[in-house]
C-alpha cells in the first residue's frame, strides 16, 4: 500500500526558501505568483494488511520522523483511498 | 590576462578565485555582478563556489536565469573558456551549458575534506599542462555533488571522452572507495562539445598555495594562461 | 504600591517580579501600558540584562594593552598589529537547538556571526562548543545530528568557515544540550563601528528580514490581543536564512566602507526593543520609531509584537542625515531594501508611535543600565569534600593498560571528531592553515605576515567537582592549545553555561567559576573582551555539569611558523614538557572505565603555565620543533596517539617514569591516563634536542626526552615495562570511526 | 488561487534522501515501511481568474523553474478544483 506524506512548515513560520523562490517568479515576470510556500513530499511503500494500519503507520511515521512537531505539520494521504472514493 | 568572476548573490567563492588568479598566478581578476550584461574584456570566465540564492530550491537553478548567463552563454559559444567550480558547475548544469544534473550526497551530509581527482583529459584548457592519469590533491566542500546523466548522456559524454576528472585513491584507482559523493562514473567534473566549457566540484583555488596543504590546483589556472597564450582558443569576447 | 495595573499572573507571564514591576513604575513616574510592560520584560529578562550574573562578571580582568574593545558592544576586539583588529565573541543557543535542533543550531550561528559584522568586522572564522547526552539515547542521536547539520547548514552557505571546535558527551546534557558558537572576523581598528546611536535628526533605518510573530515569549494574558491559538501564532523557533543574511553581511560591510554609518546594531533577543534601547542609551541620546513603518510578514501585528519579536537576520542602522540615498543605494544592490523607521531624538527616551499615537516612551537607561541587579545567595553544596574522594574500594577490576588505551581512543568525548567537521566547509575563504583535525584552529590573515590560532574548551566535569579549579583549567588549556600552534594568547570570550542561579548552590557554581577563570586570566594575560550568560540550563530540576567555556585567540607573527599537531617525521625525538603528576580525579578514564565522575581536578600552576605557553611560542617562533600536542582527556598516552593519527601511519616509542602519585587507583592507569595540566608533547629533530631541553629549564619548565618517532606502532613502556604495544593504524580505525559507528548503531 | 505542485524524482533516478530515510526507519524498527521517496511539495498563490490560467500558470512555474527535466517530474493540482469536484 502506498502513502503520501506532506509536511509543511506551519503557516506562522517563515519560509525562506518558499518567498526567495517567490522573488525569483517576480524577477522573471511571474508577478502573478503571490505566494509560494515550500514543503516536502514523501512517498511511502508500506507493507500492510489494512487502510487503517497504512493510515496508523504512516501518521506515526510521519509525527516521529518526517515532520518535527514544533515548527511543521503534515498530511497523510492514501494512495488506493484516494483513488477508490 | 584578464579573468572574469562571477559574483551570483550567494557566491562566496568569489574571493577565493580572485585571490588564487590575482596574488597567486598574477594575472588579472576582475568580479562581474551577475546582474551586468556583459562580461567587459574577459578572456577567462570563471563561475566561483557558493550558495547561489541560497540554493533554494535546487543548487544554481535560480541563478541561472541571472542577467549575467547570457553573456557567459554567448562567451562559451564563441569559444571562450568557462570553468564552473562547484556551484558554478552547478549552474551551468542548470543552465544547460554542461549535461546532467546534481542530486543530494549519497549519504546526505556534507563532505569537505580533500580527496584525489584523477586528470582524464588534457585537451580542455583547463587541463593542458596535466599529465593525462595524474591524481590531483583537491579539496571538496558540497552538500550536492553527487553527478547524475541519463544512461545515453552517460554514454555519450564517455564516448567522446568528455570527463575530464574522476574521483580516484591517491594511486589513480577509481572505484566506490574513491567515490565522496555517489557520482556516476566516479564523475568530479566534465566538459562541453566544444571542450571550452569545464565544471567540475573539487575546489582548485583552495589548493593553490603550500600553506594551504597542497598547489595542485593551480595547474588548472596555468593551464588556461598557457592555452590562451598558445593562441590555442577562440576569442570569446 | 497596593494596586497595580496588572494581574499578578500578567506579571508572571511575563517574568517580572512584583518588586521589579514597582521598580517600572517608580522609573517611569507612572504604571506602563501592555506594550511597555513588554518591552521591560525582555529588556529585564535574564538574557539581556545579566540581573544574576553582573556583579560576579564585574571582577573578570577585561583591560590590556592589546584590548580595544572590552564587554559592553555587539562583540569585543584586540589589537592584532598593521591597523587590524580581531573582534570575535562566543554565543549560546541551547534551548531552541534542543526544541528544533537544525534550525536552533542555525539561527545560533545567525545570531554570532551578525555580531561580528554589525562591528564592521569581516567573520572569518567559526568554532562550535557542543555538549551532547550519551550517544546510546536515540533522542541525542537526532539532536548530535540535527545540531551539527544545522551549524554546518548555516556556515557553509554563508560562506564563513568553520575550522574548529570541541565537543563532550555527559550524561547531564541528555535533556539539556548546549550549542556554543565562536565568531571571529577582522577590522580595520579604525573602522570599527560601535552600536551607538548619536546626533539628534539623524535617521533610523531598518533591514533585512521582514518581522514576523517569532519569538515573543512572555505574554499569554488578560488582553483581546492574543487568544487561544497563541502557541500556533507564535512559533518558538525560528528558521534560518543564511542566504538573506550573507546579503546583509555584504551590504553591511560595503556600507561601512562610506562613512555615513554612525552606528549599527543587530536585532537579536529582544529585537527592535533591545536594538533601539541599547543604541540609544550607549549614544546617550533618544530614539523615536514608528512601528507602521517596519517591515512585516504578516498581517495585524500590535506594536507589542512588533517590537518584541525575534526574526532573524534583521539590522538596525543608524546614518548620517542627508546621506540617505547613497545608504539606501547600496541596500538596493543587494536586492535588500533599507527602510527609515524613525530618527535619532535628545531626548534619551525611547519613543514608539503607532503612526499618529506614542505606544510606547520609556528612558532608554530604564531599560538597560537601570536594569536590576542581584546578588543571589551562594551556598556550597553539600558533600563536596566526598565527592572529591576516588573510592579505593568501588573500583572495578582493572582491564590491562592496553584494552583500557582502546577503550578510551572509542569514548566520543576522545574520539576523532571528523565525523563532525567534515560537515562543516573548514577551508573557504583559504585561510585555514592549519587543517581542522586536532587542537586550535590556525587562519592566515591575508595581506599581513600574521595568523590568528583559536580554541574553545571548558570540561564541566572538572568544574562540576571544584569550579574554581575548572574555570582555571578552562583558561589554561584553551590558552595552552593555542599556544601548541605557535600562537601567543592575546584575548578571550566566553560562554557560561549554568543552571537555575536562583538555586544557591548553583549560583556558587557560578561565583566560584568566574573567580577560578579570573584569577587563570590575569595570570595568562588573556583579558575577557566580551561573551555570554546562558543561565537555567535544567530539566526537570537536574542542572547541566556547569560548564564555562573559554575562547582564547592567540597571534602568530609569521604564519609559515604555525607548528603541526602530528608527528611530521620519522626519527625525531619526542619531547614531554611539563610534570606527569598522575592525577586521575574527573578525568576520561575514571568515568569511561569505572563510572566515576569523583576526584580532585588536576592541579594548576598559573605561573608554570605561563611560562610553559611562552616557552611554546618562543620555540616555534624559533623553528625549534617540529610539533606540539596539548595532553588533555584521556592524558598523556591518548595525546601520544593522536600525534601518530593523520600521520599516515607513523608510530611512537617511549618509556615514561612512573607518575609520581597513583590517586589511589593504579600506578600504570595513573601514568598513562592522569589528566596532570601544564604537559606538552613535542617532537625535535635529535639535533635541536639538547637546545630545546636547555630552554626548557631555562624557563622553569620541566622537561624530558621520552622516546622518538618511527615504526608503525605505538610502544608505551613504564620504566622499560612495556605496558601498551599496538599499530597505529589499527588504534586510528577505531579511534577515527568511533563517533560515525555510535551514530549509526540501531537503537533497542 | 492556489496551486499545489510536487515535483518528484524521476524512478530511474536514485534518491539519497528517500532511502536514507528508509534505512532510519528500519534502525527504528519500521520494518513495514518498505521504501520511501522524497520529494518537494509548492503551495503557489495565484493571482488569476479562471482555473484555466491557473493550472497553466502553475504548469509553466512548474516546468520553467520548479523541476529539473532531467532529474525530476511534476504534478499540478489546483486547490479549489479539488474540493469542488
Ligand atoms: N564540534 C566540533 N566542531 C568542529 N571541529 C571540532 C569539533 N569538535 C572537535 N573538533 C576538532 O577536532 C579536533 C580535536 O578536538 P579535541 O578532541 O577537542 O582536541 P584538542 O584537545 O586537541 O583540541 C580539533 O581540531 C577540533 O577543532
Ligand atoms: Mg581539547
Amino acid at each position: 500500500m502506498k502513502a503520501r506524506v506532506f509536511v509543511t512548515l506551519k503557516p506562522s513560520v517563515f519560509d525562506p526558501q518558499g518567498s526567495t523562490i517567490a522573488e525569483a517568479l517576480h524577477s522573471l515576470g511571474y508577478q502573478n505568483v503571490a505566494d509560494v510556500r515550500q514543503g516536502k513530499y514523501f512517498e511511502l511503500d508500506l507493507d500492510v494488511a489494512s487502510e487503517q494500519d497504512a493510515e496508523q503507520l504512516a501518521s506515526e511515521v510521519a509525527s516521529r520522523v518526517l515532520a518535527n512537531p514544533v515548527i511543521e505539520s503534515f498530511r497523510v494521504e492514501l494512495v488506493d483511498a484516494g483513488v477508490r472514493s | 590576462m584578464t579573468f572574469a568572476v562571477v559574483v551570483f548573490p550567494g557566491s562566496n567563492c568569489d574571493h577565493d578565485s580572485y585571490h588564487a588568479v590575482r596574488h597567486v598566478l598574477g594575472h588579472d581578476a576582475r568580479f562581474v555582478w551577475h546582474k551586468e550584461a556583459s562580461l567587459g574584456n574577459a578572456d577567462v570566465v570563471i563561475l566561483p563556489g557558493g550558495f547561489s540564492h541560497g540554493d533554494y530550491l535546487r543548487t544554481g537553478a535560480i541563478a541561472r536565469f541571472s542577467p549575467v548567463m547570457k553573456a557567459v552563454a554567448d562567451f562559451a559559444a564563441a569559444g571562450g573558456p568557462v570553468l564552473g567550480i562547484c556551484n558554478g558547475f552547478q549552474i551551468l548544469l542548470e543552465a544547460g551549458l554542461l549535461p546532467g544534473a546534481m542530486l543530494r550526497n549519497r549519504d546526505v551530509r556534507f563532505h569537505c575534506e580533500h580527496v584525489g581527482v584523477r586528470v582524464e583529459q588534457t585537451d580542455t584548457p583547463f587541463t593542458a599542462r596535466c599529465r593525462q592519469g595524474r591524481v590531483l590533491n583537491i579539496p571538496i566542500a558540497h552538500g550536492e555533488g553527487n553527478y547524475y546523466a541519463p544512461p545515453e548522456v552517460l554514454e555519450t559524454l564517455e564516448r567522446e571522452r568528455r570527463v575530464i576528472f574522476r574521483y580516484a585513491t591517491a594511486d589513480g584507482r577509481v572505484g566506490p572507495e574513491a567515490n565522496p559523493n555517489g557520482s556516476l562514473n566516479n564523475i568530479a567534473g566534465i566538459c562541453n562539445e566544444g571542450r571550452n566549457v569545464v565544471g567540475l566540484m573539487p575546489h582548485p583555488e583552495r589548493a593553490c598555495e603550500p600553506m594551504l596543504g597542497s598547489t595542485d590546483g593551480l595547474l588548472l589556472f596555468e593551464s588556461v594562461v598557457d592555452a590562451l597564450t598558445a593562441g590555442a582558443l577562440g576569442g570569446g569576447r | 504600591m497596593s494596586t497595580r495595573a496588572f494581574a499578578p499572573e500578567v506579571l508572571e507571564q511575563h517574568g517580572l517580579t512584583p518588586e521589579e514591576y514597582d521598580r517600572i513604575v517608580e522609573l517611569l513616574g507612572r504604571e506602563p501600558n501592555l506594550t511597555e510592560l513588554g518591552m521591560f520584560s525582555v529588556m529585564w529578562s535574564e538574557h539581556c540584562s545579566y540581573k544574576s550574573s553582573r556583579v560576579h562578571l564585574k571582577t573578570l580582568p577585561t583591560k590590556g594593552a592589546r584590548v580595544l574593545q572590552g564587554p559592553g558592544e555587539n562583540a569585543g576586539a584586540v589589537d592584532i598589529g598593521d591597523g587590524l583588529a580581531a573582534v570575535f565573541k562566543i554565543e549560546s543557543h541551547n534551548h531552541p537547538s534542543f526544541i528544533e535542533p537544525y534550525q536552533g543550531a542555525a539561527t545560533g550561528v545567525g545570531g554570532i556571526i551578525r555580531d561580528i559584522f554589525t562591528m564592521g568586522a569581516r567573520p572569518i572564522a567559526l568554532l562550535d562548543s557542543l555538549r551532547f547526552g550519551p550517544l546510546t539515547d536515540a533522542r541525542t542521536r537526532r539532536i548530535v545530528k540535527g545540531v551539527v547539520a544545522g551549524i554546518g547548514g548555516y556556515g557553509n552557505s554563508i560562506g564563513i568557515p568553520t575550522v574548529g571546535g570541541e565537543v563532550m558527551f555527559d550524561e547531564s546534557y541528555r535533556g539539556n544540550p548546549l550549542v556554543n558558537v565562536f565568531c571571529l572576523g577582522i577590522a580595520k581598528q579604525n573602522e570599527i563601528i560601535r552600536g551607538q546611536a548619536s546626533g539628534p535628526g539623524n535617521p533610523v533605518y531598518y533591514v533585512g528580514a521582514k518581522t514576523g510573530r517569532d519569538g515573543i515569549h512572555g505574554a499569554t494574558m488578560a488582553s483581546a490581543e492574543f487568544d487561544d491559538r497563541l502557541e500556533e501564532k507564535r512559533p518558538a523557533v525560528q528558521v534560518g536564512d543564511p542566504f538573506m543574511e550573507k546579503l546583509l553581511l555584504e551590504a553591511c560591510l560595503e556600507l561601512m566602507k562610506t562613512d555615513a554609518c554612525v552606528g549599527m546594531q543587530d536585532m537579536g533577543a529582544a529585537g527592535l526593543t533591545c536594538a533601539t534601547s541599547e543604541t540609544g542609551s550607549r549614544g546617550g541620546v533618544g530614539i523615536e520609531v514608528d512601528v507602521r513603518l517596519v517591515p512585516q510578514r504578516e498581517t495585524g501585528m500590535t506594536p507589542y509584537e512588533i517590537m518584541l519579536s525575534e526574526s532573524q537576520e534583521r539590522m538596525l542602522i543608524i546614518v548620517k542625515r542627508g546621506r540617505e540615498a547613497e545608504v539606501e543605494q547600496i541596500f538596493e544592490k543587494w536586492d535588500l531594501h533599507a527602510v527609515k523607521i524613525g530618527e535619532v531624538t535628545a531626548d534619551g527616551l525611547l519613543r514608539v508611535r503607532d503612526g499618529g499615537t506614542v505606544v510606547a516612551e520609556i528612558p532608554n537607561l530604564a531599560l538597560t543600565d537601570e536594569a536590576p541587579v542581584y546578588r543571589r545567595p551562594i551556598q556550597e553544596p553539600e558533600g563536596m569534600a566526598a565527592l572529591r574522594q576516588i573510592p579505593r574500594n568501588g573500583l572495578k577490576p582493572l582491564p590491562s593498560a592496553e584494552e583500557a588505551f582502546l577503550a578510551l581512543l572509542e569514548a566520543p568525548t576522545i574520539a576523532s571528531k571528523r565525523w563532525i567537521y567534515r560537515q562543516y566547509d573548514h577551508m573557504v575563504r583559504t585561510n585555514t592553515i592549519v587543517l581542522t583535525g586536532l587542537g586550535a584552529a590556525v587562519v592566515r590573515v591575508k595581506g599581513t605576515n600574521r595568523a590568528l590560532a583559536m580554541s574553545v574548551d571548558g570540561n564541566g566535569r572538572y568544574v562540576y567537582l571544584d569550579p574554581r579549579q575548572g574555570a582555571r583549567l578552562a583558561v589554561a588549556e584553551a590558552a595552552r592549545n593555542v599556544a601548541c600552534a605557535g600562537g601567543l594568547p592575546i584575548g578571550a570570550t566566553n560562554c557560561l553555561n549554568f543552571g537555575n542561579p536562583e538555586r544557591p548552590e548553583i549560583m556558587w557554581q557560578f561565583a566560584e567559576a568566574i573567580a577560578g577563570m579570573g584569577e587563570a586570566c590575569r595570570a595568562l594575560d588573556t583579558p575577557i573582551t566580551g561573551g555570554n550568560v546562558s543561565l537555567y540550563n535544567e530539566t526537570d530540576g537536574t542542572a547541566i555539569l556547569p560548564t564555562p567555556v573559554v575562547g582564547i585567540v592567540g597571534l602568530l607573527e609569521d604564519a609559515s611558523k604555525a607548528l603541526a599537531r602530528v608527528f611530521p617525521a620519522e626519527g625525531l625525538d619526542i619531547v614531554l614538557f611539563g610534570a606527569n603528576l598522575g592525577e586521575l580525579g574527573g578525568s576520561e578514564y575514571l568515568l569511561t572505565l569505572h563510572g566515576l565522575l569523583r576526584g580532585q581536578p588536576p592541579v594548576l600552576d598559573l605561573e608554570r603555565e605561563r611560562a610553559l605557553q611562552q616557552l611554546l611560542v618562543r620555540l616555534a617562533a624559533d623553528g625549534l620543533i617540529r610539533s606540539a600536542q596539548d595532553c588533555a582527556e584521556g592524558g598523556l598516552a591518548v595525546a601520544l596517539a593522536e600525534c601518530c593519527f593523520d600521520t599516515g601511519g607513523l608510530g611512537a616509542a617511549v618509556d615514561l617514569a612512573p607518575a609520581a602519585s597513583d590517586g589511589g587507583v593504579d600506578l600504570v592507569a595513573a601514568t598513562l591516563f592522569g589528566e596532570s595540566a601544564s604537559r606538552v608533547i613535542v617532537s625535535v629533530e635529535p639535533a635541536a634536542t639538547a637546545a630545546v631541553l636547555e630552554a626548557a629549564a631555562r624557563a622553569g619548565v620541566p622537561a624530558a626526552r621520552i622516546g622518538t618517532t618511527g615504526g608503525d606502532r605505538i610502544r608505551i613502556a613504564v620504566e622499560g615495562t612495556t605496558v601498551v604495544d599496538v599499530d597505529v593504524r589499527q588504534a586510528e580505525r577505531a579511534w577515527s570511526s568511533a563517533i560515525g559507528r555510535q551514530l549509526d548503531t540501531p537503537v533497542a
